[in-house]
């Protein structure tokens, strides 16, 4: 196992509520917290790819905000290339940062409208430096091209792409400054089916191309499955299961992660009976204690309600939290 | 809740402290109340006998720590020119004030509020568009030429409504009111309308804003496509969105309607505070000043209160503290 | 089929390299209201500036005026010749004249003042959003008392610390006004704020000041323009409101608002066209800077774009 | 009718009549309480609550009282009298205290219940004038009256025509017929006096008939309620003067004044009597009474109007000449004129910013380059009083009806001591003047003091100490039918709204 | 038939031009069949369903074609009659389940005006019938929901209301506009099954529309494959999915990662779905197919290659 390019130790970050005019109300009374990330570990090998899998609301962006150093932990550390990131001085963060950069879900919010596409693309850079005015054209034709855009767009606005160019804008914005990983939130979400495969696959030539680190965001099974070396489950803020990718959906040791395999609708399964896990998704500011999925767990037991499974190693590679695999 | 009204009550406290020093500093600057108050026959004896006992002669800072030693004990100060405690004498006024402006407030919804609906409905209409072009008169037009004009056409050319004055009034409550006759309620129509004009334009502007926002919105059309009937999709399902904008901004703008009353008082003769407050700046009356101004930020501030109430009567989903 | 030797070609149909601007300008020149408006404006403005040009008299110069001119009706002629258009004040001053040149002191009062407190307002209240904490608590307390502040009030303090004059007009409708745009900023950037290009610049780590005036301020622009016109109409009128208190602009150079104010007494008795015509002009301005004001509103707002 | 409204044009601050001397609170005052002497419409005094007084020795002056008696039915005697002297600088915190006007006396001494002798430390002819100035309350009212006693109604027990029934402060004041009164009748049961202080808002009040009389008619709207069938006019020259002040207290340069381009100059020029000359005769009085005041004023060249006692005949304005006024100031070393800044209050006087306007175009044409501030009394005040201003806007209301009042206030050398000059702004100093003024005032003999008077005054205004500009008239419109007696001392009474015919 | 679309053309009127957003489609739903209608963002699935129920907005406007439902063409239908149709006969459920609640009115409020909207019936009666529907779709203590807001509401809790809403007068037809796009997967399956217990219990005729193959193969008995404001081939789910004859659906079921290798390049359709203002003349979609030629530039007719299915293409996939 080579040393891991990004390490999450026992990561954890929480929420209050936005200001609401009754929290405003109620003035100092300790606000609500969401505990969007609850001591997550996960590290990530250089040029792996990581899928991460899990319903709305479970954290998922959290924790890629987390690895991107968007928002600092509120508990847990964060190791880059083996440091901790709250030890770095100036420069060195900077350039930590930038080592891994974000590609966000929404295409159309995440590029400011006011600015044209080469600005988009080509500000950071420029402004640490790493390229100079005369060569900036050149580089940003450059990044723009790997992307597959035609650099000709370049002085048009966001509102002037389709959505799969704007996500390829966003993409080449994250590769200018050259980073090592790339978390990529949803990036395909919002895309149409027919420019989804498009993107997946300009990810999969950017990876073998650049030898890019990868978190894969997303709640779409079928792409994790596709593009993922190892494969993490989260529920509510807890990673529930992680394994490499073959094993996951061979042998899904979790019971969440199993009810998730069974739903997903496969162009393969006609006129299919759906019959889902029973209950809601609980709300992160009241989780169940306990195993937060045991409401709707089909074969919890007692100790599922008052204590949390730790995440073990059940098999090589295969990490479950399930009391389930104790009784076994 | 306790602890969020101590802290309503701090911060009030804390701009109330503001203000005071502020307006101490500022009539200072303006000039010395001496030179306007002491009537000019009095000879120089006379007019250091005064000094003194109104403690003019003192340095200003020490002026100020006497007033907040009364401010203290509940006592703002008496009036120079009327000898009498400047906070009862607001006090005496604030009735006439606050109906005058609770009206204006109530005529700006009443008449806004379906004009803003209509304009937002037929926004390419020939009568949607007259009323937005119509709404710049609200604001556009100075509120004491507005004033006069009214006076000139309602109560000179055709002398349907009197020109001036409060009329009689009726107690409630123990406190005089004129809304509660016909003389009085005559008299009530054309400062109302006056002062409303602005705030009709602001109704009528939020209104048909919110309609244009909220018409395209999906909930809209799903209840459309229920069968609901269009009278019931604009009055309650467009309405009740739109209620919320308007109920804020309405409820901040009584506390600006009471507060800048100034000029519409003045036109129409109304014995409010406002008008008060501008006899009062002119003779730098300074505890009637201060006395005012206390009483504007404890008004600003239940205002605000109570528009934060309504807007969680109005909007169930800031209960859970969570805005989309 | 891989795609990384064929870039993919924009869609046909959009229209070439428009920038927002030139997008804004097009919807904008939808409205043939607006268009009048703005034309109205445009004229005003020439006629503003070029009002010593134009104008019969120069009604600044109490040496050109005579009181025996005074309230003379529209079409009447001076004892040498010159011809009232408009008829004359109580001074004996042109009312055209008046009219032109208060035209100028009006704008100039409107629109500077709209500008610098835009200026004031916006800084401190995108500082606020950007900010949060005890600046973004201070600041806002700091709104919460200008607005409990009666204008008047202001304005005397003002203008008795520093004296009567343009500036000091302008300077006391500043400090009335920057409130509302702080209001208005801060809003616009907490909603901004929430938005993921911020969160992209961020993550670029580029400089707190550059997210905050290259990111953030040209997206909250659109409410604060709609506020900034709506803002210029008050302040004009709002001098004109001091004017008729005795604090606006000194008495021998009238703004509208002053015209007017003088004017009012007059109303009465028959001689309309010493408040009547300034009021005119006023309202023409300010509707004309409305109309464009209104228009820009639903260009700007995205969610009633095209 | 039974029921008359009448709008006054300023408002009462107070019912307590020794609270301000404030001419509002004294007209409604002058409805409820009665003075011991009471003033005709021109201001000349005349018997009140003393049918009569009499000097007994220089320093003593007897009067004998009326047989009155208070609203509530309590018989007016010398001992009210006592009372009322000693109450007056009792009250507290009274901005224009009514002590003035008693601190002459020295003491009071009750001869019988209808006979009272005051007495003064100096010879004192002005006594008369002073009481008139003073309202009776009833001794029964006790130590310390309180103003708000007074303002609830509870204290405003006068002699007066009317009885005092309500106060809504900044509205309206009622008043009652009271049917005791010893003089004639009242036309009036029920007097509500409102207070409409926007002039345009009082205007329109008597045209639309909402009231029976105004006053205070503002200049502007006088055509046309003249015009008006519907409408009367009542009008008289007021006591007011209004001048402007000239800057003499400084040697060097004074602020508002400098070379026509500007420069400082090392001289104060309006320490020279040939530019005062020259600003006075540069005035077109007529022109402004005419345009600007549009009738009501009196062009004027001394304090009083004509028929005051105390008048100088003949001292009329000087015709305007600009050849002369420009031929004076080149005497003066001003051959290309002067620049001045002149300064003017623009809520305080009838048409004050207008007149400052008025006057800054006839400098202009001498060669005196005028610009014109104007400004809130509230902060004019102060920097007049403080005397940062060169040439100003003033205007005083001569309260005793002759002239040693304003020549004592405004061009009597200042001195705190002796209590002269106190509004004399432009520190005007003429010691021939003061010893003048100061014989005046301690002759007793009516003929031999109006001569001084007339001396006086024409020596001042030889002097160009101050520059007068004109009297105002006071105007009150009623509806027709009604007929009103106008008041020089610009008092609006309702005992003298009556019927016509 | 419940439903059949017959040359529909829908359009909006813009600066540039009008937008042809339903440019001729013709489509037919049997009674308690689901009908999947899949295509590209932006291909008119959205207008054609709002065409149904006639809610097209100015600037849009039917332009020609009939709506036939239970066999009467309701294009032409005054509003006050349509409104008789609407949420009665047949009933739409849209996209985002936050959005489709307003937010401020209660739960129960937005129920009992829809039952009342239709029949006549006291506001006791309304609110039982209103309960009784959320039982069937399966929300738990039903009497309790009826007086929250829909805030106090998961996503899949909104969604089942709004179908809830759908259900209250038995419609004969539902339109569903991509209702379980914005859910998980696991809640999605719950939706899921209601609606499919709907159409076998009750005969209840379904257009669901999607760009999720995969949830139309599991759900849908026919589907209908839409671009550019056309049906390019429809049929039985069976027949289209495993044999797609027109190239655009082809290419969309290629791309699809689990039919592709795991880790390699997914199959794609090449180049953008081209602007609705500016369609090439002919197949819309010859600009980005692999089998076209100079025959494309006309325009393809409609087919029917096998019994129970519709195609517009001159060169088919052959398999
Ligand atoms: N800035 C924030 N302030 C308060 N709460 C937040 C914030 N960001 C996220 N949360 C809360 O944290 C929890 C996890 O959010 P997160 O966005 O990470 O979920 P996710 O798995 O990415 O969901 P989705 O699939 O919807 O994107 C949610 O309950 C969310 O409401
Ligand atoms: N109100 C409107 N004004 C102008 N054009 C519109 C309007 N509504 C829809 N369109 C256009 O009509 C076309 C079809 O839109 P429609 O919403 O039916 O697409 P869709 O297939 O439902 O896409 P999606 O999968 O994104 O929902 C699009 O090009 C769209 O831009
Ligand atoms: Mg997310
Ligand atoms: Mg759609």
């Amino acid at each position: 196992m080579s040393e891991a390019l990004i390490e999450l130790r026992e990561v954890s970050r929480r929420f209050g509520t936005p200001n609401g005019a009754l929290s405003r109300l109620l003035g100092q009374r300790p606000a609500p917290i969401v505990h969007a990330v609850d001591h997550v570990s996960l590290s990530i090998r250089p040029g792996e790819v990581v899928g991460l899998v899990g319903e709305s609301g479970c954290g998922k962006s959290t924790l890629g905000r987390l690895a991107a150093g968007i928002l600092k932990p509120s508990d847990g550390q964060v190791f880059w290339r083996g440091r901790d990131r709250a030890d770095f001085q100036a420069a060195a963060l900077k350039s930590a940062r930038l080592g891994v950069q974000m590609i966000f879900q929404d295409p159309q919010s995440s590029l400011n409208p006011r600015l044209r596409v080469a600005e988009i693309i080509g500000e950071a850079p420029r402004v640490h430096g790493l390229i100079g005015p005369e060569g900036f054209d050149a580089y940003v034709d450059a990044q723009m091209r790997r992307a597959g855009l035609d650099p000709t767009l370049k002085r048009r606005y966001p509102h002037q792409f389709s959505g799969g160019q704007r996500q390829r804008i966003g993409i080449a914005r994250a590769l200018a400054v050259q980073p090592d990983m790339l978390v990529c939130d949803e990036s395909v979400a919002a895309l149409d089916v027919s420019i989804q495969a498009q993107i997946i696959n300009l990810f999969l030539d950017l990876r073998t191309e650049l030898n890019l680190t990868c978190l894969f965001i997303s709640h779409d099974l079928g792409v994790v499955e596709h593009v993922s070396d190892r494969v993490a489950i989260m529920y509510l803020g807890r990673i529930v299961e992680e394994a490499p990718a073959e094993v996951v959906f061979s042998h899904p040791n979790h019971p969440y992660t199993q009810a998730l395999l069974a739903e997903v609708p496969r162009l393969e399964n006609r006129r299919s009976h759906f019959g889902a896990i029973q209950g809601e998704l609980p709300s992160p500011l009241h989780p169940p204690p306990g195993c937060h999925f045991h409401p709707r767990c089909p074969h919890a037991m007692p100790r599922c309600k008052v204590e949390i499974p730790k995440l073990r190693e059940i098999a090589p590679g295969q990490k479950s939290a399930c009391h389930l695999n104790d009784v076994a | 809740m306790l602890l969020w009204f101590l802290r309503r009550l701090l911060q009030a406290m804390f701009v109330m402290l503001a203000m005071s020093l502020i307006v101490f500093i500022g009539l200072h600057a303006i000039g010395n109340p001496v030179d306007i108050l002491i009537s000019p026959e009095a000879d120089q004896a006379e007019r250091a006998r005064i000094i003194t006992q109104l403690g003019f002669d003192k340095p200003l800072w020490q002026q100020y720590a006497y007033f907040l030693q009364g401010a203290l004990h509940g006592d703002l100060g008496r009036s120079f020119v009327f000898n009498e405690p400047a906070l009862q004498l607001i006090l005496q006024r604030m009735p006439a004030t606050l109906e005058l402006a609770v009206t204006a407030v109530l005529l700006s919804v009443l008449v806004g509020l379906p004009l803003g609906l209509f304009a937002g409905l037929y926004p390419n209409s020939f009568a949607g568009r007259a009323v937005m072009a119509g709404s710049i008169l609200g604001f556009s037009l100075p509120g004491f030429w507005v004033g006069l004009m009214l006076i000139m056409v309602f109560a000179v050319s055709l002398g349907w409504l009197p020109s001036s004055g409060r009329g009689t009034t009726a107690a409630l409550f123990g406190v005089q009111w004129s809304f509660l006759t016909r003389d009085g309620l005559a008299h009530l129509v054309l400062p109302a309308l006056n002062l409303s004009l602005f705030n009709i334009s602001l109704v009528l502007r939020l209104a048909r804003a919110g309609v244009r926002e909220t018409m395209p919105l999906d909930y809209i059309r799903f209840a459309r496509a229920k069968g609901l009937s269009p009278t019931r999709v604009v009055f309650v399902h467009v309405l009740r969105n739109i209620l919320i904008p308007v109920v804020t901004v309405v409820g901040l703008e009584l506390g600006s309607t009471i507060a800048f009353s100034v000029v519409t008082e003045s036109v129409f003769a109304w014995p409010g505070m406002g008008k008060l407050i501008i006899d009062s700046i002119n003779v730098l009356d300074r505890p009637v000043i201060v006395a005012y101004l206390m009483i504007v930020v404890v008004m600003f501030v239940t205002i605000n209160l109570v528009v934060d109430l309504l807007y969680t009567a109005l909007d169930p989903r800031v209960r859970l503290g969570g805005r989309a | 089929m891989a795609v990384l030797e064929k870039p993919v070609a924009a869609p046909r149909a959009r229209p070439r390299e428009q920038s927002p601007f030139a997008r804004i300008a097009g919807d904008f020149a939808q409205s043939p209201v607006a268009i009048a408006g703005l034309v109205v404006i445009v004229v005003i403005i020439l006629l503003a500036v070029t009002a010593s040009l134009i104008a019969p008299q120069n009604p600044y110069d109490l040496a050109q005026l005579d009181i025996m001119d005074g309230r003379l009706p529209p079409g009447s002629s001076s004892a040498d010749g010159l011809t009232f258009w408009l008829g004359t004040d109580d001074q004996g001053r042109d009312m055209l004249s008046g009219i032109l040149y208060g035209l100028r002191i009006s704008l100039i009062v409107g629109a500077g003042s709209a500008l610098v407190a835009g200026l004031v307002g916006t800084s401190l209240g995108l500082t606020a959003a950007y900010a949060g904490g005890r600046v973004e608590a201070a600041i806002m307390r700091l709104v919460d008392l200008q607005l409990s502040f009666p204008a008047i009030l202001v304005a005397l303090m003002i203008l008795a610390a520093l004296g009567k004059g343009v500036v000091n007009v302008m300077l006391a409708l500043v400090i009335v006004e920057w409130a509302s745009y702080a209001r208005t900023a801060r809003g616009a950037a907490l909603a901004e704020r929430a938005r993921e290009y911020i969160e992209a610049a961020e993550c670029l780590a580029l400089p707190k000041w550059r997210v905050v005036f290259r990111h953030l301020l040209p997206n909250c622009l659109p409410p604060l323009i709609v506020i900034g016109t709506i803002q210029v109409a008050r302040a004009i009128a709002l001098e004109a409101t001091l004017s008729f208190l005795g604090l606006g602009v000194p008495i021998t150079e009238p703004s509208l608002g002053l015209l007017i104010a003088n004017g009012y007494q007059y109303m009465l008795s028959g001689k309309y066209w010493i408040s009547f015509y300034p009021g005119i002009a006023l309202l023409v301005t300010i509707m004309a800077i409305n109309l464009v004001g209104d228009q820009l509103r639903d260009v700007l707002n995205p969610r009633l774009q095209r | 009718a039974q029921n008359v409204t009448v709008a006054v044009g300023a408002a009462v601050g107070s019912i307590d009549p020794h609270y301000y001397t404030l001419t509002p609170n004294t007209s409604l005052d002058a409805n409820v309480f009665e003075r011991l002497v009471e003033t005709d419409a021109q201001a000349r005094p005349m018997p009140g609550l003393a049918t009569s007084w009499k000097l007994v020795d220089d320093r003593t002056w007897e009067l004998k009282l009326r047989d009155a008696s208070f609203h509530d039915g309590t018989p007016f005697t010398a001992e009210d009298v006592a009372y009322t002297i000693a109450r007056v600088p009792t009250v507290v915190n009274s901005p224009g205290s009514f002590a003035i006007y008693t601190r002459p006396i020295t003491g009071v001494e009750i001869v019988d219940a209808h006979t009272i002798r005051l007495s003064t430390a100096n010879v004192y002819p002005l006594l008369p004038t002073d009481l008139a100035q003073l309202f009776i309350i009833p001794h029964k009212l006790g130590a310390n009256p309180t103003t708000e006693d007074f303002n609830s109604g509870k204290n405003a027990i006068g002699t007066g025509p009317y009885r005092f029934v309500s106060y809504k402060p900044g509205d309206r004041i009622e008043l009652e017929r009271n049917d005791g009164y010893w003089g004639t009748k009242p036309a009036w049961q029920h007097i509500t006096y409102r207070m409409i202080t926007n002039d345009a808002a009082r205007t329109a009040a008597m045209l639309s008939g909402d009231v029976a009389m105004i006053d205070q008619v503002p200049t502007a709207d006088i055509a046309r309620l003249r015009a008006d069938k519907g409408v009367s006019l009542w009008e008289t020259v007021s006591l007011r003067i209004i001048y402007l002040a000239l800057d003499q207290g400084r040697d060097g340069p004074t602020p508002f004044v400098t070379g026509p381009n500007g420069e400082i100059l090392a001289k104060n020029p309006l320490k020279d009597l040939r530019v005062r000359q020259a600003l006075s005769i540069a005035i077109n009085r007529p022109a402004i009474v005419q345009r600007v005041m549009e009738g009501a004023a009196i062009p004027s060249a001394q304090f009083l109007p004509p028929g005051s006692f105390s008048y100088v005949p003949g001292l009329v304005p000087p015709p305007t000449d600009i050849a002369k006024a420009k031929a004076l100031l080149a005497a003066a070393g001003f051959p290309n004129g002067l620049k001045i800044t002149l300064h003017g209050s623009n809520d305080r006087y009838l048409n004050d910013a207008k007149i400052v306007q008025a006057i800054g175009q006839m400098w202009t044409r001498i060669g005196v380059q005028t610009a014109v501030e104007t400004q809130p009394w509230s902060s004019y005040a102060g920097h007049a009083t403080k005397l940062e201003y060169s040439v100003f806007l003033q205007g005083w209301s001569i309260s005793s009806g002759e002239a040693s009042n304003p020549l004592r206030a405004l061009v009597a050398t200042f001195d705190a001591a002796k209590g002269r000059g106190t509004v004399n702004r432009g520190r005007y100093s003429n010691p021939a003047l003061d010893s003048l003024i100061d014989k005046a005032v301690s002759t007793a003999d009516d003929g031999a003091r109006e001569a001084l008077l007339i001396q006086a005054t024409r020596m001042a205004m030889d002097d160009v100490a101050i520059i007068p500009l004109h009297n105002q008239k006071n105007t009150w419109a009623t509806r027709a039918g009604f007929t009103y007696v106008p008041r020089a001392d610009e008092e609006t009474r309702a005992y003298d709204l009556r019927p016509a015919n | 038939m419940t439903l059949e679309l017959r040359d529909l053309h829908t359009h909006f009127d813009t600066r540039v031009g009008a937008l042809r957003a339903v440019d001729g489609v013709s489509l037919s739903v049997r009674r308690g069949e689901v009908l999947g209608l899949v295509g590209e963002s932006g291909s008119g699935k959205s207008v054609t369903g709002f065409s149904i129920i006639g809610l097209v907005d100015p600037p849009g406007r039917i332009v020609s074609g009939q709506v036939l439902f239970q066999g009467r063409d309701i294009t032409g239908l005054p509003e006050p009659e349509l409104r008789k149709l609407r949420g009665n006969r047949i009933a739409m459920i849209f996209q985002d389940p936050m959005m489709t609640l307003n937010p401020v009115l209660r739960i129960d409020t937005q129920r009992i005006e829809t039952v009342r909207a239709h029949d006549n019936v006291s506001h006791v009666v309304a609110r039982t019938r209103a309960r009784d529907a959320l039982g069937q779709v399966g929300i738990p203590s039903p009497d309790e929901r009826l007086s929250s807001y829909p805030h106090q509401f998961s996503g899949g809790m909104r969604q089942r209301v709004a179908i809830a809403i759908a259900l209250l007068h038995n419609p004969a037809l539902i339109i569903a506009d991509e209702p379980t796009t914005a859910l998980d997967v696991t809640i999605q399956a719950q939706i899921l099954a209601v609606v499919q217990k709907l159409a076998a219990e009750r005969g209840t005729s379904l257009l669901w529309i999607t760009h999720d193959l995969s949830v139309v193969a599991g759900l849908a008995d026919r589907v209908a494959v839409m671009y550019a404001g056309r049906i390019v081939e429809s049929g039985s789910v069976d027949a289209v999915l495993d044999r797609p004859m027109h190239h655009y659906t082809a290419g969309l079921i290629g791309s699809v990662p689990s039919r592709n290798k795991r880790g390699a390049k997914l199959l794609q359709i090449p180049g953008m779905t081209p602007s609705p203002l500016d369609r090439p003349a002919g197949c819309a979609f010859r600009t980005r197919c692999s089998a076209a030629t100079e025959t494309c530039a006309q325009e393809p007719p409609l087919t029917m290659p096998e019994p129970d299915r519709t195609l517009r293409c001159f060169h088919p996939v052959r398999i």
